[in-house]
C-alpha cells in the first residue's frame, strides 16, 4: 500500500531496479548453490547410469562407450566385450516406453531396464518386471514375437490386460537387438 | 499428421486436466459457469502459445548455449509472469472490449501450473518450434475443452438435490473423477 | 402437522392446483416396465451362461438396492428402493459384465453406481451420468483383466477361455472372425441368437430388440434412439473397413459387443439423456460415432460404454442449445 | 388438418351429460353475487342493504371501461352486502339478494329488437350494458374485445366451440339446442367487428353439433370446422394457430395476428342482450363428476350456490373429496360448497377418492414428456425446477416463464407427478412481486 | 565458476529487461482505476482461486466496490477477517442496528386454528398462500410450510411438531430473511429485550377472528385498558406493543393476566419451546 | 506463544490449503499414488512456503508493489530451483518420481497466496509460523491422500504390502479417476469435520 501517490517511488528505473536486484540475489543464490551441488549432482548422475548399466550386466567390469552410437555402451570384461547396452524406445499404451536394452554378442536379449514409461500401473508397467522380463531374457529376434497362446512356449506371452504394452515392450527391446546385431554384423 | 496426432493427443487423449492433473486449481475455480469457461479457455490457450514460443526461444538461445538449463524454471515463471502482467495492461488500455470479455482471466493465469508446464514440457521433449506451438494449442483447447464440460454439468448439478457436504467442491471433484472415468474411452487411441 | 391430522382431514375438501386429473403413468411404472423387458434376455443369460451369470446378476442387483437403501437411510431420505430404478440399474451393470466376474467385483461395480454416481449427486433424477456405465468403467479401471476374461462354460463343469467376437476382431483380424463361426451367414445367426461370447446380456440380440420394441410401444423410449444409434454405427463400420472405404461388416458390427443392449437401454436412460427429441438423436448420433471411433481406433474393442458416458458430458450443452420451439416465438 | 404441437389426449368423461338436455335448475332461495366476476377494474354497489331488486336489474357498475356491469339475477330483498366465498378468488364482495319468488323483471326487460337495424357502436353499448363477460372462462369483458385499438385490424372471427375440458358439455348442449342464438350471436359479433370471414372450430368428439352448425351456417361466410379432439384445442392460440395458420407472437393476443375468439355462450348472451335486452344473469353449468347422483346440464341462475347446484342433481353418490370450479385442468379447486356460480362458471365438479391422485411428488427424472407436452413449445421440467429452487428470474429471462398459459397438460403427463403448474404460478407471482419491488424503489 | 558468474549476468538481465518493460508499460499504459478497488484488493488474498465466483481477486474487487449487490463476505480463503475489512472498505457491512430477533407471532397450530381444507400442492408457504390463501380459515395466519425455516441463512429455524417455526434465540442473527419470504407476514422482528409478545397476526374483527381461532387476538382492548405506561395500541382489531415504552419503563406485564385468548404473553427465553411441551 | 500457535494451527484443518482453500490442487493428485512422493512433496512445498514467507517477511518493506509479484515470484523461484539442485544431487530417484510437478511447486498458489496475504503484511516470525502450518496442513492432506491410495490402490504402504497377499486391489484409485472421487469425499469429510469444530468452538 505505501506506493500508490509516492510519485517518486514509481519511476521507471526504480521499478525496474527493484526487479533488477532481485534477481540478481536471486541469481547469487542459486549460482552458490549450483557451485556446491554440481559436482555431486554430476557425479551422482555418472554413477546412476553406470550402477543401472552393472545391473543390467552384471559380469562387466568396465562399460566403455561405442564410437558414433551416442548413448551405446560396450560391457567388458576382462577387455572382452561381452555385451552392448544401448537405448530404444517404443509406442506403449499410454505414450513411448524408453529403454535401456543389454544384448549379448550373440544378438540374445541379455537383459533391459525400462527408464520411461507412461504405462498404467498394475497393468501395462508390468512390462519391465519378472515375470513378463524373465520371458525375453535368452530370446533371439526370431522368438521375440506376441502371442496370447499359452501352449506357445517359444515366444512371448502377452500379459493378460495388457497385450498393447506387453507387444510394445517386446519390441522396443527387439529394436535395440536389431541395431546391435546390424552394429556387429551378426557375428 | 504428425502435428494432428499431437494435437488431438493433447486436446484429447492426454488432456492436461484429466489425465495429467494440471491446472487444477482454475478448473475447479472458474467452472461453476459456461460462460466463463469459454473465456477462460480462449485466454489459457493464447497465453499458454505466446509464453511457449517466448520459452523456446529463451530456452533454445540462451539456456542451452549457456548451458543454464537449470534456470529454466526461474526465467520460465518470471517470463510469463511479466508477459502476462504485460498482455493485460496493453489490453486494458487499448481493447477495453476484449478485456472485458477475457482480459480479466489473464490475472488468474499468470501463475497457473498449466502455463508454466506446457513450456517445460515443450523443451522436456525436445519440441521444435513449431511442434511446440502445436501442443500449446493442443494443450489450451484440451483444457478449454474440459473447463466447458465441466462447467456445463456443474450448471445443471447447481439444481441438484445434492448432499450438504459434498455441496461445491466435494461434488466438483466426483465430477470430474466421473469426467476422466469417460475420457478413458480414448485411452490407447492415440499413442505418441 | 402432527395434531390430530387424521381427525382434522376429516370431512375437509381437498385443495390442490390445477390440473385435477393425471395420467396413470408413474416412475415406478415406467421402471419395472423396463425391468420386465430386460426379462427374456435375462432368463437367456442364465440358460446360456448357467450359474455364474445367475449370480452375477443377484449380486449386481442385491448390492444395487441395498446400496440405494443405505445411502438413503444415512441421508434421511425417503426410502425409494421399491421404484426400480436401482433394480434397474444392478440389472444392467451385471448384464454388462463378464459372467465369470468375482462377485466382490460386481458388488463394487453396483455400490459405485448408486453410491457415487447416483446418490452423491443427489439421487434418482439428479445424476449425469449413466450409473451403470459408470458402475462398468469404474470396474475397467479397476480390474481391467478380470473384466477382459471371458469364459464361457461348454458343461455345468468345463470352463474354457475364449474372446469375444470384437476382440477376436481387434486382435487376430476379420479372416479369423468368420473362421472361428465358419461362414459369415452362420456368424450373424449366431450373434442374432446370442450363441456368442460376450457379457452376459448383450448376446442376444433378438431378445433385447424385443424388449425394446415393447418400451417403444409403450412410450418409455423413443425409437429415434436405437434407430439412430445402431444406424450410424452401421454406417460408419461399413464405408469405413478394413479393406478400404466401404468395405467393412455393417451387420456384424451392429450386432457385436453391447451395442444392441445399449441403443435400447442406455442411450435412452431418460435421466441421464437430453430432454428433447432432437437432442436425443443428436445424442444417439454422437454415441454412435464415438463407438465407431472407439472400437476401429481406440485401445478397447468396445465402446459403447465410453461413448455413452462421453456423451452423458455434453448432454447439458446439448439441452442448452438444442430448445423445444416455442410457439409464436418472434422470427 | 394443421394441428398444433404438444397437447393430451385424458379421457374427455363427457358421457356423464353429453345427452342431458339442458335443464333449467329451480329459483334458489337466495343468491350471492361477488362483485369480481371479471378481468378488470371491480364494480361497485349502486343498490344497498334492504333495497329491493328486480331481476335483470343493474346492481353494481364501474366507470372504467375494462369492467363489467353486474345484474340482479332473482328478484328479492338484498339482505347483505359482505365477503362471502369466491370460487376464483376465495373470497370477495358480495350482495346477496333474498328470493322473494316472483321472479319479476326489472322495467324495460325484454324488448324485441331488431338488431339488424342498430349500428355496430349501438351494439357494442348494449353489450356492455348487459354485462356481457368472456364465458370460456376467462371472463374478459367482451365489449372491450370488440373494441380492438384502430392499429389492429381484425379480419377473422372465431366461434370456440372446442369444449377440450373433459367432463363438460355446457357449450356442447347449447349448440345442439341454441343454434340459432348462436347463429345470430356470430352474425352481432361480425357485424361489431366488422368482418367477413368467420370460423367456427369444434373437436371431432360432437359430431352431432359439428353437423347442427354446419347447418344453421350454410350460405354464410363462417365455417364450421371439425378439429381433432386433443386437449387444449380450445386455448384460443391453439386455435387460431389450427384455423388460421396463424401464430399469436409470445406475450401478444390474437388481435395482433387479427383475430377475435369467442366463447359459445358468450355469443348467446350477446344474441340475447341485442335481441331481447336481457342482461347476462344465467348461464349452462354442467354439473359432472363421480360424486354425483344425476349429472345434469343446468341453466342457472348467477350467484346460485354449488349447493343449489348439487340438490338439483340428486345430491351425492359416494365419498366426495374435491369440488372444482370448471373442468378439471384449468379448474378451481374448492373449500366449500357455499360459493356462487358466476359468469365464468362452466362446470362445477363433484369428484371422489377415485377420480384424484395423492400421488407424491418426486424428482424431475428428464423423461420429456412435459416438453413433447407442451402446446407453448417451453420446457416445463425446467420451469418447475427453477421454481422449486427460487430460481424465478432466471425462469422469466431464459425458460420464457411468462408464456406458459398454465393449461396443465405437462403435469398431466409427468410420471414424477410434479406440480409444475403450481411452481409456474409461484414463480409468476414471485416475478411480480419483485417488479413490484422494483417500482416501489424507482418511485421513491 | 564460469557457469556461475554466467548465471549471474542472465539473471540480472532478465531482471533489468523485465523490470523495464513492466514499469515501462506501467507508466504507458496506466489506467484511472477507483483507488478503492485497490484497497480492496489489496485486502483481498489473491490467491486468485476463482472461489469468489469472480475470475480473480482483482475481478471481485472491482465487482464489490462498483456494484452495489455484491455483498463483501465472498472470498472463500479469506473468511470472516477479509469479508469485515472489505465490509467496511465499501461501506457494506450492515451498519450496526439496534439488534433483533425474529418472533413467529401466530399461535394458531392446527387444531386451534379453523381448518378449511385439505392442502394437496407443493409443500411452500408461499405457493399454498396462492390457493385461496392458504388452508386455514383464518387469512392472516402461519401456513406452517416452513418457508421461513428453509430460508433462514443460519438454521435457527425449526418446524415444530405443532405446525408453526420455532425461532432458536442462540441462532438468530436478525438478519430478517425470514421476515421477508413470509407470505403472510407473520413473522415481526422484535427488539432484543422485549418484554411482551403479540401471539397473533389476525387482523380480523373480535368475532370472525375467534370464530377462526380459537388463540386469536380479538382486539378487544383489555390488555391496552391493563398497560400502565400506555404502550399498547389496537389496529385493526390487533393488539400492537410499543417495545421500546416496555423495554424502558415496564417492569410488571400486566397486560398479559387479562387476555382471554392469552394471544399475548411475556417473552422468555425459549418460550415457544415450552409451549409444545404443555 | 498462543497467538503463533493458532497462526500454525489454522493451516492444519481450518484453513488445510487443499481441503479448504482448495489451493495447490495439482500435486495432491498427480503425485499422491505413493506415500514416499506424497511424503517428498509435502516437505518440499513445506520447505518452500516457510522459507519464501521467511524471506518475503523480510523484504516487505523493499518491494515496489508495481512488480510485487513478479518480485515474489522470483524469490519462490529462487528457493524451488535450490530445492531442485539438492535433491537432484543427493536424492536423485525421488527428483525424477516428482518430475516437472517439482518445477510447479513455482506456481502453486497456496505459496504466493502466502506471501501475500500473510507475509507481506506480518513480521518475520508470524510469516514463519504462518508457512510453517500452512506447509504442515498441506502435508497432512497429501500424506492422508497418498495413504489411502497407496493401501487401497496398490495394496501396500511405503512400498510394503499391507494387505493379505490374495487382496486383488482395485486400479482406480492409483488413476486419475480414483483419484478425484477420492478427494471429492476427503473435503467432503474436511467440511464436515471443520463445521464441527467450529460448532464446539462456539
Ligand atoms: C484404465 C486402463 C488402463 C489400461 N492400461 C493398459 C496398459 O497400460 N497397457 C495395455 O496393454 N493395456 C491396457 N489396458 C487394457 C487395454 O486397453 C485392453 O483392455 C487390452 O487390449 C485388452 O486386451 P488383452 O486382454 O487381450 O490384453 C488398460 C485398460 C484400462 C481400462
Ligand atoms: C451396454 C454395454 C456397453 C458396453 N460398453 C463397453 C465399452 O465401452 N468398452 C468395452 O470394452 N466393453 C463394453 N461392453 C462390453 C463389451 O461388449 C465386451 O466388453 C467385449 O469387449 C466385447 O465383446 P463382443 O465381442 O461380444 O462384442 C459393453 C457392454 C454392454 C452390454
Ligand atoms: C388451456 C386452455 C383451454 C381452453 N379451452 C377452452 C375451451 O375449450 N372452450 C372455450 O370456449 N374456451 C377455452 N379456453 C379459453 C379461450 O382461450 C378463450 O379465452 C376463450 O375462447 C375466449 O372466449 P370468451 O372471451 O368468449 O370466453 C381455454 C383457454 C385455455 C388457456
Ligand atoms: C428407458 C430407461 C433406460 C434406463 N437405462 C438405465 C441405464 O442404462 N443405467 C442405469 O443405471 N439406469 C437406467 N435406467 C434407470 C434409471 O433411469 C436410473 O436408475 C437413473 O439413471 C438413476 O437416477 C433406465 C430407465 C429407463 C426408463
Ligand atoms: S401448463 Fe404451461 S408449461 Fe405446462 S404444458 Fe401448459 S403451457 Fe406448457
Ligand atoms: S414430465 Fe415430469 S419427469 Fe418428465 S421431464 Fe417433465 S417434469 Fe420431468
Ligand atoms: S411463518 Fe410464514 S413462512 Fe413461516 S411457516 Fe408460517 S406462513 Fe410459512
Ligand atoms: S432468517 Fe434471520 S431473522 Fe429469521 S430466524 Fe433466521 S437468522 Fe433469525
Ligand atoms: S493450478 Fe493450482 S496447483 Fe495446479
Amino acid at each position: 500500500m505505501s506506493g500508490h501517490s509516492d510519485e517518486n517511488s514509481n519511476s521507471i528505473f526504480k521499478i525496474a531496479f527493484n526487479l533488477a536486484m532481485t534477481c540478481l540475489v536471486s541469481g547469487l543464490i542459486i549460482a552458490g548453490v549450483y557451485y556446491t551441488t554440481a559436482d555431486a549432482a554430476a557425479q551422482k548422475a555418472v554413477d546412476m547410469k553406470n550402477a543401472a548399466m552393472q545391473a543390467l550386466v552384471q559380469d562387466a567390469d568396465k562399460f566403455n562407450p561405442v564410437e558414433g552410437h551416442e548413448g551405446w555402451y560396450k560391457a567388458e570384461k576382462g577387455g572382452k566385450t561381452i555385451a552392448y547396452v544401448v537405448p530404444s524406445e517404443s509406442k506403449g499404451f499410454g505414450g513411448p516406453i524408453q529403454f535401456l536394452v543389454a544384448v549379448t554378442s550373440e544378438g540374445k536379449v541379455l537383459n533391459y531396464d525400462i527408464i520411461k514409461h507412461n504405462e498404467t500401473p498394475g497393468l501395462g508397467d508390468k512390462g519391465g518386471k519378472d515375470p513378463f522380463k524373465s520371458q525375453l531374457i535368452g530370446k533371439k529376434i526370431e522368438n521375440l514375437q506376441v502371442v496370447k497362446d499359452p501352449s506357445d512356449k517359444e515366444n512371448v506371452q502377452a500379459m493378460t490386460g495388457a497385450t498393447i504394452s506387453s507387444r510394445a515392450v517386446t519390441n522396443g527391446v527387439k529394436k535395440a537387438v536389431e541395431e546391435v546385431v546390424e552394429f556387429t554384423g551378426g557375428k | 499428421m504428425e502435428y494432428l496426432t499431437l494435437f488431438i493427443s493433447a486436446v484429447i487423449v492426454n488432456n492436461f486436466v484429466l489425465t495429467r492433473f494440471l491446472g487444477l486449481c482454475i478448473f475447479f475455480g472458474v467452472s461453476k459457469n459456461v460462460n466463463a469457461s469459454v473465456g477462460m479457455g480462449m485466454a489459457v490457450t493464447a497465453v499458454m502459445t505466446l509464453s511457449s514460443i517466448m520459452a523456446w526461444l529463451v530456452y533454445t538461445y540462451v539456456l542451452v548455449p549457456f548451458k543454464l538449463t537449470f534456470l529454466t524454471t526461474v526465467v520460465f515463471v518470471l517470463l510469463i509472469a511479466s508477459f502476462v502482467q504485460l498482455l493485460e495492461m496493453i489490453i486494458k488500455k487499448h481493447a477495453p472490449a476484449l478485456y472485458n470479455m477475457w482480459g480479466v482471466y489473464l490475472l488468474l493465469i499468470a501463475t497457473n501450473c498449466v502455463v508454466l508446464s506446457v513450456p517445460l514440457l515443450n523443451v522436456e521433449s525436445s519440441f521444435s518450434l513449431a511442434k511446440s506451438i502445436v501442443h500449446a494449442i493442443g494443450s489450451g483447447a484440451g483444457f478449454g475443452v474440459a473447463l466447458v464440460l465441466m462447467a456445463s454439468l456443474r450448471e445443471k448439478l447447481r439444481l441438484a438435490d445434492v448432499p450438504k457436504p459434498l455441496e461445491g467442491l466435494g461434488v466438483a471433484f466426483i465430477l470430474a473423477g466421473m469426467l476422466a472415468l469417460s475420457f478413458l474411452g480414448f485411452s490407447g487411441m492415440i499413442s505418441l | 402437522m402432527a395434531v390430530n391430522e387424521e381427525s382434522l382431514k376429516m370431512n375437509l375438501l381437498t385443495v390442490s392446483p390445477s390440473p385435477h386429473i393425471t395420467s396413470s403413468e408413474s416412475i415406478p411404472k415406467i421402471m419395472w416396465s423396463v425391468n420386465a423387458a430386460l426379462v427374456p434376455a435375462v432368463i437367456f443369460a442364465a440358460w446360456y451362461f448357467g450359474m455364474p451369470a445367475i449370480i452375477t446378476m443377484l449380486v449386481g442387483v442385491v448390492s444395487a438396492v441395498a446400496t440405494e437403501y443405505l445411502v438413503q437411510i444415512i441421508r434421511k431420505k425417503e426410502v425409494t428402493i421399491k421404484d426400480g430404478s436401482a433394480v434397474l440399474t444392478g440389472l444392467l451393470l451385471a448384464m454388462c459384465l463378464p459372467p465369470n466376474l468375482p462377485w466382490y467385483m460386481t458388488a463394487f461395480g453396483s455400490f459405485l453406481a448408486i453410491a457415487v454416481a447416483k446418490q452423491s449427486l443427489g439421487g434418482l433424477g439428479y445424476n449425469i451420468f449413466n450409473p451403470a456405465h459408470i458402475g462398468r468403467a469404474a470396474l475397467m479401471v479397476s480390474w481391467p483383466v478380470a473384466m477382459t476374461t471371458w469364459t464361457k462354460m461348454t458343461t455345468p463343469v468345463d470352463v474354457v477361455s475364449s474372446a469375444t467376437p470384437l476382440n477376436i476382431l481387434k486382435q487376430q483380424g476379420y479372416a479369423k472372425l468368420i473362421e472361428t463361426f465358419g461362414d459369415a451367414p452362420n456368424m450373424y445367426k449366431a450373434m442374432f441368437l446370442g450363441m456368442r461370447n460376450g457379457s452376459i446380456g448383450e448376446t442376444s440380440a433378438v431378445l433385447l430388440i424385443l424388449g425394446g420394441l415393447f418400451l417403444i410401444y409403450k412410450g418409455y423410449i423413443k425409437w429415434e434412439v436405437p434407430v439412430v444409434m445402431i444406424g450410424t454405427v452401421g454406417i460408419l463400420t461399413w464405408v469405413f473397413g478394413p479393406s478400404g472405404l466401404f468395405t467393412g461388416d455393417a451387420v456384424f458390427h451392429m450386432l457385436a459387443g453391447g451395442l444392441i443392449i445399449g441403443a435400447f437401454f442406455m442411450a435412452t436412460d431418460m435421466v441421464t439423456i437430453p430432454i428433447t427429441r432432437k437432442g436425443q438423436i443428436i445424442f444417439a448420433l454422437g454415441a454412435g460415432l464415438l463407438t465407431v471411433l472407439i472400437r476401429l481406433k481406440g485401445g478397447y474393442p468396445e465402446g459403447v460404454c465410453y461413448s455413452i458416458l462421453l456423451m452423458n458430458c455434453v448432454t447439458p450443452l446439448i439441452d442448452r442449445f438444442v430448445t423445444p420451439k416455442k410457439f409464436g416465438a418472434r422470427r | 388438418m394443421k394441428s398444433f404441437h404438444g397437447g393430451v389426449h385424458p379421457d374427455d368423461s363427457k358421457k356423464y351429460t353429453a345427452a342431458k338436455p339442458i335443464e333449467t335448475a329451480p329459483l334458489p332461495a337466495k343468491v350471492i353475487i361477488p362483485l369480481r366476476q371479471h378481468i378488470g377494474a371491480p364494480v361497485s354497489p349502486i343498490v344497498k342493504k334492504g333495497d329491493t331488486v328486480k331481476k335483470g336489474q343493474l346492481i353494481a357498475q364501474s366507470d372504467a371501461f375494462v369492467s363489467g356491469n353486474v345484474h340482479a339475477s332473482i328478484s328479492g330483498k338484498v339482505v347483505e352486502i359482505a365477503d362471502y366465498p369466491h370460487s376464483v378468488f376465495g373470497s370477495c364482495m358480495s350482495i346477496v339478494i333474498e328470493n322473494d319468488g316472483l321472479d319479476e323483471w326489472v322495467e324495460g326487460i325484454p324488448v324485441q329488437r331488431q338488431w339488424e337495424k342498430l349500428d355496430a357502436k349501438e351494439l357494442s353499448g348494449i353489450i356492455r350494458e348487459a354485462g356481457i363477460v368472456g364465458m370460456g372462462g376467462a371472463t374478459f369483458p367482451t365489449h372491450v374485445k370488440l373494441a380492438p385499438p384502430p392499429d389492429k385490424k381484425i379480419d377473422t372471427f372465431i366461434l370456440n366451440a372446442a369444449e377440450c375440458e373433459p367432463f363438460l358439455t355446457a357449450d356442447y348442449r347449447a349448440m345442439l339446442e341454441y343454434t340459432e342464438r348462436i347463429v345470430t350471436g356470430v352474425k352481432i359479433t361480425m357485424k361489431v367487428l366488422g368482418v367477413s370471414t368467420g370460423y367456427v372450430g369444434v373437436e371431432d368428439n360432437k359430431p352431432d353439433a359439428v353437423k347442427a352448425l354446419q347447418n344453421a351456417f350454410n350460405g354464410t361466410q363462417v365455417k364450421v370446422m371439425a378439429l381433432p379432439t386433443k386437449y387444449p384445442q380450445g386455448a384460443e392460440k391453439m386455435l387460431i394457430k389450427v384455423l388460421t395458420g396463424r401464430e399469436v407472437p409470445s406475450g401478444g393476443l390474437p388481435m395482433d395476428v387479427g383475430t377475435v375468439v369467442q366463447n359459445v355462450g358468450t355469443v348467446v348472451a350477446i344474441s340475447d342482450a341485442a335481441t331481447k335486452g336481457i342482461p347476462l344473469i344465467e348461464r349452462v353449468v354442467t354439473v359432472s363428476g363421480s360424486a354425483v347422483k344425476e349429472p345434469k346440464n343446468l341453466l342457472m341462475r348467477v350467484g346460485s350456490t354449488f349447493a343449489d347446484a348439487l340438490s338439483c342433481c340428486g345430491g351425492l353418490s359416494g365419498e366426495l373429496v374435491k369440488i372444482i370450479n370448471g373442468g378439471p385442468m384449468m379448474g378451481f379447486a374448492q373449500s366449500t360448497m357455499d360459493v356462487p356460480v358466476i359468469k365464468g362458471t362452466s362446470g362445477i365438479l363433484f369428484l371422489s377418492k377415485k377420480d384424484v391422485n395423492y400421488d407424491k411428488e418426486s424428482a424431475c427424472i428428464h423423461c420429456g414428456r412435459c416438453v413433447e407436452a407442451c402446446p407453448m413449445g417451453l420446457n416445463p421440467s425446467m420451469l418447475s425446477v427453477l421454481g422449486e429452487r427460487q430460481l424465478y428470474v432466471e425462469a422469466k429471462e431464459e425458460y420464457d416463464l411468462l408464456d406458459c398459459m398454465e393449461c396443465g397438460s405437462c403435469v398431466y403427463v409427468c410420471p414424477a407427478k410434479r406440480k409444475i403448474v403450481q411452481y409456474i404460478r409461484y414463480a409468476k407471482a414471485q416475478n411480480a412481486i419483485q417488479a413490484q419491488k422494483e417500482q416501489a424503489k424507482v418511485a421513491v | 565458476m564460469q557457469i556461475a558468474l554466467m548465471v549471474l549476468v542472465v539473471m540480472l538481465l532478465t531482471g533489468v529487461v523485465f523490470g523495464l518493460i513492466l514499469a515501462f508499460a506501467n507508466k504507458k499504459f496506466a489506467i484511472e482505476v477507483n483507488p478503492l478497488i485497490h484497497l480492496v484488493e489489496d485486502a483481498l488474498p489473491k490467491g486468485q482461486c476463482g472461489a469468489c465466483g469472480y475470475a480473480g481477486c482483482m475481478a471481485y474487487a472491482e465487482a464489490v466496490v462498483l456494484n452495489a449487490d455484491v455483498p463483501p463476505n465472498l472470498c472463500v480463503p479469506g473468511k470472516a477477517p477479509v469479508a469485515k475489512i472489505v465490509g467496511e472498505l465499501t461501506g457494506k457491512a450492515a451498519a450496526e442496528i439496534e439488534p433483533r430477533i425474529a418472533h413467529v407471532r401466530c399461535s394458531g397450530s392446527p387444531g386451534i386454528a379453523v381448518i378449511k381444507y385439505q392442502y394437496g400442492g407443493i409443500e411452500d408457504c408461499a405457493a399454498a398462500n396462492l390457493l385461496q390463501g392458504g388452508q386455514k380459515n383464518c387469512q392472516y395466519g402461519c401456513l406452517g410450510f416452513g418457508t421461513c425455516v428453509k430460508n433462514c441463512p443460519f438454521g435457527a429455524m425449526t418446524m415444530l411438531p405443532s405446525g408453526l417455526p420455532y425461532v432458536d434465540p442462540e441462532k438468530c442473527t436478525g438478519c430478517g430473511k425470514c421476515e421477508s419470504v413470509c407470505p403472510k407476514g407473520v413473522i415481526q422482528m422484535l427488539l432484543i429485550g422485549a418484554k411482551v409478545s403479540v401471539n397473533c397476526n389476525s387482523k380480523d374483527k373480535g368475532a370472525v377472528a375467534k370464530k377462526n381461532c380459537s388463540a386469536a387476538c380479538l382486539g378487544c382492548g383489555l390488555c391496552k385498558k391493563n398497560c400502565e405506561h400506555d404502550a399498547i395500541k389496537i389496529q385493526n382489531s390487533l393488539a400492537v406493543v410499543d417495545h421500546k415504552i416496555c423495554i424502558e419503563k415496564c417492569d410488571n406485564p400486566t397486560c398479559i393476566a387479562k387476555c382471554p385468548t392469552k394471544a399475548i404473553e411475556a417473552v422468555v427465553k425459549g418460550s415457544a419451546a415450552e409451549k409444545v411441551a404443555v | 506463544m498462543k497467538e503463533l500457535w493458532s497462526i500454525f494451527n489454522k493451516g492444519l484443518i481450518l484453513e488445510n490449503p487443499i481441503f479448504v482453500l482448495a489451493l495447490s490442487l495439482c500435486p495432491a493428485l498427480a503425485v499422491t499414488s505413493s506415500v514416499i512422493v506424497s511424503l517428498t512433496m509435502g516437505l518440499t512445498v513445506m520447505f518452500v512456503i516457510t522459507a519464501n514467507n521467511t524471506v518475503v517477511s523480510i523484504v516487505r518493506n523493499l518491494v515496489n508493489p508495481k512488480v510485487r509479484v513478479p518480485v515474489y515470484i522470483v524469490s519462490i523461484a529462487t528457493i524451488v530451483t535450490v530445492a531442485q539442485l539438492v535433491l537432484q544431487a543427493y536424492l536423485p530417484d525421488l527428483y525424477k518420481a516428482l518430475g516437472i510437478y517439482l518445477a510447479l511447486v513455482v506456481v502453486f498458489a497456496i505459496i504466493l497466496a502466502r506471501a501475500e496475504v500473510f507475509a507481506s503484511k506480518n513480521g518475520v516470525i508470524r510469516s514463519f509460523f504462518d508457512g510453517l502450518g500452512m506447509g504442515t496442513g498441506f502435508l497432512i492432506a497429501m500424506l492422508i491422500i497418498g495413504a489411502i491410495r497407496e493401501i487401497i490402490g496398490s495394496g501396500t504402504f511405503l512400498g510394503i504390502q499391507v494387505m493379505p497377499a490374495s487382496y486383488n486391489a482395485p486400479l482406480m484409485l492409483v488413476l486419475p479417476a480414483g483419484a478425484f472421487i477420492l478427494i471429492g469425499y476427503l473435503v467432503a469429510g474436511c467440511k464436515m469435520l471443520v463445521q464441527h469444530i467450529e460448532k464446539s468452538k462456539a
